[in-house]
């Protein structure tokens, strides 16, 4: 056995704290290293052109890197290898970057340090064996999962490029909270107008199968063959029949508050979302029906009859199997639930509303046909609070919500215009208006004199029959009230509260904010940890429009990938079973959380017996199996127990 | 002059949450001592209570696991299988004479790079007090 | 040779007067009776009964480094191998002395053992007479004797209040020159008394087989579907191994733990089915039916072949610890009544 | 335990002509020694006993070299093995039958309700020169022991096996023949754990090392364990080297932490470990710690149930998280 170990410089990153000639010596005399190198930038082109020369000089038959991180450039050194003809998993990543100059101070630890995870590395090489990446075809679809802006995007740019699509949202109607907003910051630009004609092309379009109303319940397989059970609730109307004429509702007798609205109005039991709703079909409310609850009223079902006879009190829930090679998620936001600041009376009193509440009182569309009536009257005085729920340790929220500085800007223009005569302040913490435009739009909202007050109001309050909101202008170092007769609180975006449910069915992780977390901060923004699976829009974090819809289309064009070239390689750390050791006892079988290990029967001799046997596609690689097997018969590749085992003696030992 | 003593404390991350959470730590800097090594597994239900036992044989005063929180397993239950084991192996370490705070397990996830770096100064300070483990000198 | 009288009350002052040996003895340690080097005379304990461990280890130890290797791979003896005094073993019953007997040849001919025989020629055996045998010892079916001063340099008999103290070899005299403060000479009746507590002891040995012909039994019976019978009840462990004092398997590993390598000889047993594994997986005694029947057959039909004698001293042991009992003598006579 | 009832029941199983081989207890020829019989014909069964003195278990030899006692008996064309089995032996059976070490079909089990078995050592430790024990019986907290035509009496607490003292399954959890009626079972006691948890850390660190040193790594503890039958043992292996083969207090002690963890939640109590440790390594209380950590915190009895799922491989989202750092 011929290893080569290559000890990158990183510029001056490993350099400065690692003694880099120093490990190379110390590389150079390791058992079975054959040749070892430093280098400025191992990742480097050049760097790379080192290696490849010694495989094929030297014949090389294990490469130890030892550099920054493994999750930062195993793939990329694999390529190397392969390109020089050895396997790619010949290889063994020392990580002397994250995980120790950048981590400690003392260089000559540092160099010890760096000395054992070597010397680890190095015996653990010459243990690992080939592995062979095996390709799997590929289902040519995708399954988007939130109705959005995001997930409206991802459709589309997905069935555009010829893929079928399954699109599953859990209302009635595609649009998500985008459709609810009036107008959008810096452009002022209506939200409904330019999101409809998008919604009708997802109902037009001939690749996209949209699931409204529906719910992703289970999902098994992997990337590349992922099947997902789909829970259709009914509408009790059939959707091919429906033709939206609305004749239903105004039979029904029933009025519930309108959610669309934010319950600010009402609606009636059988409904449409709102007029443009894709697909333009009503739904029947399940909670309030008197014909579901108690059979009494067959109002809409009479009328209904008379023209497309769309009413089906017989729909049941159905459960719908797709079969997908990739999955978007998009399941979006929920606003910060402002109750839980009750220093800003939200509870308390009607002309406390919050920022979304404002865009449906605002909207032409809305409950007020877009004049903005509070309590019977016109507000003379508006007062807007900036984050609330954002940046706010005591709630739980450390993080910017990222909209709330341009929307609450956006609706003061709005008060502004609707309202010429109204006083209005903003109370901040700090306006970040970091987006093209938007610091131009800030200052034009400022000049038709938006009162901006930098203070976190500390609450709001009743006086006669106004309100007072009361604050610490901090610039000014005073105490102020300032009367109002609107408040709005700008709350703050929080993951859905389907997250940790989409979570755990997606095996996801979710960041400390309970976000969806991506796989790199940095380089792999959309793609989540688990293959085949990205992600768009809010679910990761609170995002504007235009950022949501390019995360859509980024996150598209990755979950085409695997589409568009019709295979995926499954990765190679699966489990293997050495069946001589197998006793049989299926342990493994039980433990696995994927399923992914059965028992077979195998002759032994005379003997038949029962030995376990592993699927490699389902296989995820996590070893659960090897560490439950007590004869030790099953061992997950390049982490069985003698590699990991060699790497404890390694670093037991101490080198000078 | 006696030498200080220097534990040597070995760990196993998961490669998910814990040794993305390390790299996190490197990537901003924040600093931790070098008495901990750590060897990547991809979970730390892959981790088999003999490899802390080889790893205290083989010279380690201490040893970490370190996964992903719960609920949050990148394989869904290995953080969940792992803890149970570690917790029987603990209470047998602790049956025979060794002190169970040798074998540390934490859940840091990969964005809590400043949580890994106080775990780590945290367990070294904890080995430091417990001093060598002499146990399998022989 | 010569013939003392050791006062038992001065036995640990006898004792302590072999300044220029070190003393192994029997020490109970943990409810055992073990050979251990011994600091103080009043640590040792004369119990002859309970030996379940032959001294044997005392001069083949169980686990013994043969070289270490350091970083450059070069290799050295290991610091302090070979004791910087001569020892004595204090304690050993005739049986096990004669155990020494039976090793000795073994590790003389044709490849002579420097570790086995550096520690042999520097340690002095002081055996006791035993009077009060085992109830599985078969010592006198197998060429030995309670009495029986075989490789023993000195030989002491119980009269009560005394050890009747005889030198049996130069190496004894020495010892005998190093204590004589504490020695005085016998009387004649003594000397009778000794002589009848000799004579009565291979009468207390409750078990016998007469091994005559047993050897070509074992050879001619060699396949014989007995053995399958006999084996039943073995658990493949290695007590009986470990435990004879004649048994002599070992294994060289190389072993490397903190940077330290060392080249070890270990004990093997051959009940261990592993002993005969070969590295092609084929294994020539596959169950325990070929292991026990090979044990039988290296003792009573190899070791008469290569040494002229049994390689068994009828100590009983493996009788006694099998924890499934399998019976040698029963076995044995089985074999002989075929 | 009426002999003729056992010999009876024993000819029945054969007469059911479909068992190859009955594994029960016969006594020894020597002091108080019973050993394992291997009953291969009917008239053969009048060698079968059963008496306080049976501490050994016999279900080890159900997987000892897989198939033999079938083999042996090629003639008959039977297929099963019968079996005696004491409270602690069923668990064992149980445990076998859930891991799939043997089917349950194929082991007819005659079960022995156990009032607690003799320890041998401390039998031969009191009366040595015993040469044929020929009766042992209970009554009333006294063993009644006739040997070389003597008569004697002992308290039961005296000769009584330390780990039957704390036994909480004296009934055979399964068996296919009762051969005796049910006796009363208390609940599991852990005292003598508990006391050795109140040792101090370093006092109870040195009692092992006292102990460990010791062992000679003969491996019967392993051999003679009815739930060790994996046919390589890892302990044993070189690739991977979980355990040198130095013979000394580190390997030992690796030898025998694994030995033990590999039976958490497997253990059936049978202690057999320690009964055949030519050192007398007190085995049975690694096994037994386990045993009442697992039970207490898990809730979780190894050989109860024979759907219980392996303790390792699965998990509570409730199990104990106050140790996580």
């Amino acid at each position: 056995m011929k290893l080569g170990v290559y000890i990158c410089h990183c510029g001056v990153n490993i350099k400065a704290n690692v003694n880099v000639a120093k490990l190379t010596k110390f590389a150079e005399q390791l058992p079975r290293v054959r040749v070892a190198r430093d280098y400025l930038y191992m990742c480097s082109e050049p760097g790379q052109q080192l290696i490849k020369k010694d495989i094929e000089e030297h014949g090389l038959d294990r490469v130890v890197v030892a550099a920054c991180s493994p999750r930062m450039h195993e793939i990329t050194f694999r390529k190397a290898l392969r390109s020089a003809g050895l396997n790619p998993h010949c290889l063994e990543i020392a990580n002397i970057r994250e995980q120790c100059s950048w981590v400690h101070e003392d260089r000559m630890k540092a160099t010890q340090k760096a000395q054992k995870l070597l010397a680890a590395a190095v015996s653990k090489a010459a243990l690992l064996e080939p592995l062979e990446e095996k390709e799997v075809e590929v289902t040519p679809a995708a399954l988007v999962v939130g109705g959005g802006i995001a997930g409206i995007q991802a459709a589309l740019d997905i069935a555009d490029t010829g893929y079928k699509v399954y699109l599953v949202e859990k209302e009635p109607s595609i649009g998500g909270h985008m459709i609810q907003l009036d107008k959008t910051f810096p452009t002022l630009d209506c939200s409904a107008c330019i999101l409809t004609p998008k919604m009708a092309d997802v109902g037009n379009h001939p690749n996209i199968e949209l699931f409204s109303y529906s719910e992703v319940v289970a999902v098994k397989g992997f990337v590349g063959n992922f099947e997902v059970t789909i829970k259709k609730k009914p509408r009790y109307i059939d959707e091919t029949k429906c033709n939206a004429c609305g004749q239903c509702a105004q039979y029904c007798s029933i009025e519930v508050p309108d959610s669309f609205n934010l319950n600010l109005s009402k609606r009636k039991c059988i409904y449409i979302p709102f007029p443009q709703s894709v697909p333009a079909c009503y739904v029947i409310d399940p909670d309030h029906c008197r014909y579901l609850l108690t059979r009494d009223c067959t109002q809409c079902l009479e009328v209904c009859k008379q023209g497309t006879n769309a009413i089906d009190f017989t729909q049941k829930e159905e459960l719908v199997e797709v079969k997908v090679g990739t999955i978007v998620i998009a399941t979006g936001y929920d606003l910060f639930d402002v109750t839980t600041k009750p220093e800003y009376g939200y509870h308390l009193y009607d002309n406390v509303i919050t920022g979304l509440e404002f865009e449906r009182l605002s909207n032409a569309s809305g409950p007020t046909t877009g004049e903005i009536i509070i309590n019977g009257k016109k507000p003379k005085d508006v007062v807007f609070i900036q984050c609330v729920g954002s940046r706010d340790k005591t709630v739980g929220n450390e993080y910017c919500s990222r909209v709330c500085c341009m929307y609450t800007a956006k609706q003061a223009h709005l008060v502004r215009e609707k309202l010429p005569q109204a006083t209005i302040t903003v109370f901040y913490m700090d306006v970040r208006a970091f987006g093209k435009g938007f610091e131009e739009f800030y200052d034009r909202v400022k000049q038709e004199g938006v009162k901006y007050r930098r203070g976190n109001p500390s609450e709001v309050y009743r006086r006669g029959d106004r309100l007072v909101v009361k604050a610490e202008d901090t610039l000014q170092g005073e105490l102020v009230e300032v009367e109002a007769d609107l408040v709005v609180l700008a709350s703050g975006i929080i993951p859905n509260k389907q997250t940790a449910q989409i979570a755990s069915l997606l095996k996801l992780s979710q960041s400390p904010d309970r976000f969806l977390l991506e796989a790199h901060p940095k380089l792999r923004p959309v793609d989540s940890a688990s293959d085949g699976i990205f992600l768009a829009g809010c679910c990761q974090g609170p995002k504007d429009i235009p950022d949501s819809v390019a995360q859509a289309s980024a996150a598209a064009a990755k979950s085409l990938i695997p589409l568009s070239t019709g295979k995926v390689i499954i990765q190679a750390l699966t489990s293997f079973v050495q069946e001589s050791d197998c006793r049989g006892c299926g342990f493994c079988v039980e433990a696995c959380p994927f399923d992914a290990i059965e028992l077979r029967e195998v002759k032994r001799g005379r003997r038949v017996l029962e030995v376990a046997s592993v699927n490699e596609v389902l296989c995820k690689g996590c070893g659960v199996c090897a560490s439950v097997c007590l004869s030790g018969a099953i061992q997950q590749k390049s982490f069985a127990d003698r590699q990991i085992l060699s790497m404890v003696a390694a670093l037991g030992e101490e080198y000078a | 002059m006696l030498k200080k003593f220097d534990p040597n404390i070995m760990a196993f991350l998961c490669n998910w949450c814990s040794y993305a959470g390390a790299d996190l730590t490197g990537t901003s800097h924040f600093h931790y001592p070098p008495n901990l090594k750590a060897i990547r597994v991809m979970c730390t239900g892959r981790i088999n209570p003999l490899m802390v036992a080889a790893a205290f044989r083989h010279g380690a005063d201490g040893v970490l696991i370190s996964g992903c929180h719960p609920g949050e397993c990148h394989y869904m239950e290995g953080n969940y299988l792992a803890r149970r084991k570690i917790f029987v192996f603990r209470n047998l370490l602790e049956f025979v004479g060794i002190n169970p705070e040798r074998l540390q397990m934490s859940w840091v996830s990969a964005s809590e790079g400043k949580k890994f770096s106080n775990v780590v100064k945290e367990i070294t300070e904890k080995i430091k007090k417990l001093g060598p483990l002499t146990t399998f000198d022989e | 040779m010569e013939h003392f009288l050791l006062e038992k009350n001065r036995l640990n002052e006898f004792l302590s007067a072999l300044r220029n040996y070190e003393v192994f003895a029997p020490v109970r340690k943990v409810g055992l009776t073990v050979f251990e080097l011994i600091t103080n005379p009043k640590e040792a304990m004369l119990d002859l009964k309970n030996q379940p461990q032959s001294p044997k280890r005392v001069i083949f130890p169980q686990s013994e480094i043969l070289l270490v290797f350091d970083k450059n791979n070069a290799a050295k003896e290991p610091k302090g191998r070979v004791g910087q005094k001569p020892q004595v073993v204090f304690g050993v019953r005739p049986c096990d002395a004669r155990g020494f007997h039976m090793l000795d040849p073994v590790f003389e001919r044709e490849y002579p053992d420097p570790y086995y025989l550096q520690k042999r020629q520097s340690t002095l055996l002081v055996g006791f007479h035993c009077s009060e045998p085992y109830p599985n010892c078969f010592c006198t079916s197998v060429g030995g004797n309670p009495s029986s001063p075989e490789g023993l340099d000195i030989l002491l008999t119980d009269l009560g209040e005394q050890y009747f103290l005889e030198v049996i070899t130069s190496k004894g005299e020495q010892v005998a020159k190093e204590g004589a403060a504490v020695l005085s000479s016998p009387t004649s009746q003594q000397q009778t008394e000794k002589e009848k507590l000799s004579g009565m002891a291979p009468q207390k040995i409750r078990r016998t087989i007469d091994t005559e012909g047993i050897a070509s039994k074992i050879e001619k019976h060699f396949d014989h579907s007995l053995w399958r019978e006999l084996s039943g009840k073995c658990i493949s462990c290695g007590i009986c191994t470990y435990t004879c004092p004649t048994c002599h398997c070992f294994d060289i590993q190389d072993e490397r733990v903190r940077g330290r390598a060392n080249r070890l000889r270990i004990w093997d047993s051959c009940m261990f089915p592993e002993y005969t594994l070969h590295a092609s997986g084929h294994n020539p005694r596959p169950t325990r039916t070929e292991r026990l029947k090979n044990r039988m057959y290296h003792k009573f039909k190899q070791n008469i072949d290569l040494y002229g004698v049994p390689g068994c001293v009828g100590c009983g042991r493996c009788i006694t610890l099998c924890p499934e009992n399998v019976d040698l003598v029963a076995n044995l006579k089985v074999i002989k009544n075929l | 335990m009426d002999k003729e009832k056992l010999v009876n029941e024993a000819k029945a199983v054969f007469s059911r002509e479909d068992v190859a081989c009955l594994i029960g207890y016969g006594k020894d020829s020597i002091g108080f020694r019973v050993s394992p019989i291997f009953i291969r014909t009917r008239d053969e069964a009048d060698q079968l006993f059963f008496s306080p003195l049976c501490s050994l278990s016999l279900v080890n030899y159900l997987t000892l070299e897989k198939g033999v006692l079938l083999e042996g008996n090629k003639e008959t064309g039977g297929e099963k093995i019968a079996i005696v089995a004491r409270g602690c032996d069923s668990r064992a059976l149980i445990q076998l039958f859930a891991e799939r070490g043997i089917p349950r079909e194929q082991v007819v089990i005659l079960g022995v309700p156990c009032r607690g078995t003799i320890d041998l050592k401390k039998i031969e430790g009191k009366f040595p020169d015993a040469r044929n024990c020929t009766e042992v019986t209970e009554a009333e907290g006294m063993y009644y022991i006739r040997f070389d035509n003597e008569s004697h009496e002992v308290p039961k607490e005296e000769l009584l096996a330390d780990h039957c003292k704390h036994c909480a399954f004296p009934n055979p959890l399964v068996y296919d023949v009762l051969l005796e009626d049910l006796v009363d079972s208390k609940g599991a006691a852990y005292s003598d754990i508990e006391e050795m948890e109140k040792m101090a850390l370093e006092e109870r660190h040195e009692y092992w090392k006292d102990k460990f040193a010791r062992c000679l790594r003969c491996y019967a503890c392993r051999n003679a364990c009815p739930l060790c039958y994996c046919d390589d043992c890892i302990l044993e292996r070189v690739s991977p080297q979980w355990v040198n083969r130095s013979v000394n207090l580190s390997e030992n002690l690796m030898f025998h932490l694994a030995r033990s963890y590999h039976l958490a939640g497997r253990c059936a109590g049978c202690g057999e470990c320690e009964r055949v440790c030519p050192v007398n390594l007190p085995l049975m209380l690694l096994n037994r710690k386990l045993e009442k950590d697992i039970k207490n915190i898990f809730e979780y009895t190894a050989g109860s149930n024979l759907d219980d799922k392996p303790l390792f491989a699965s998990f509570n989202p409730k199990d104990p998280n106050d140790f996580i750092f």
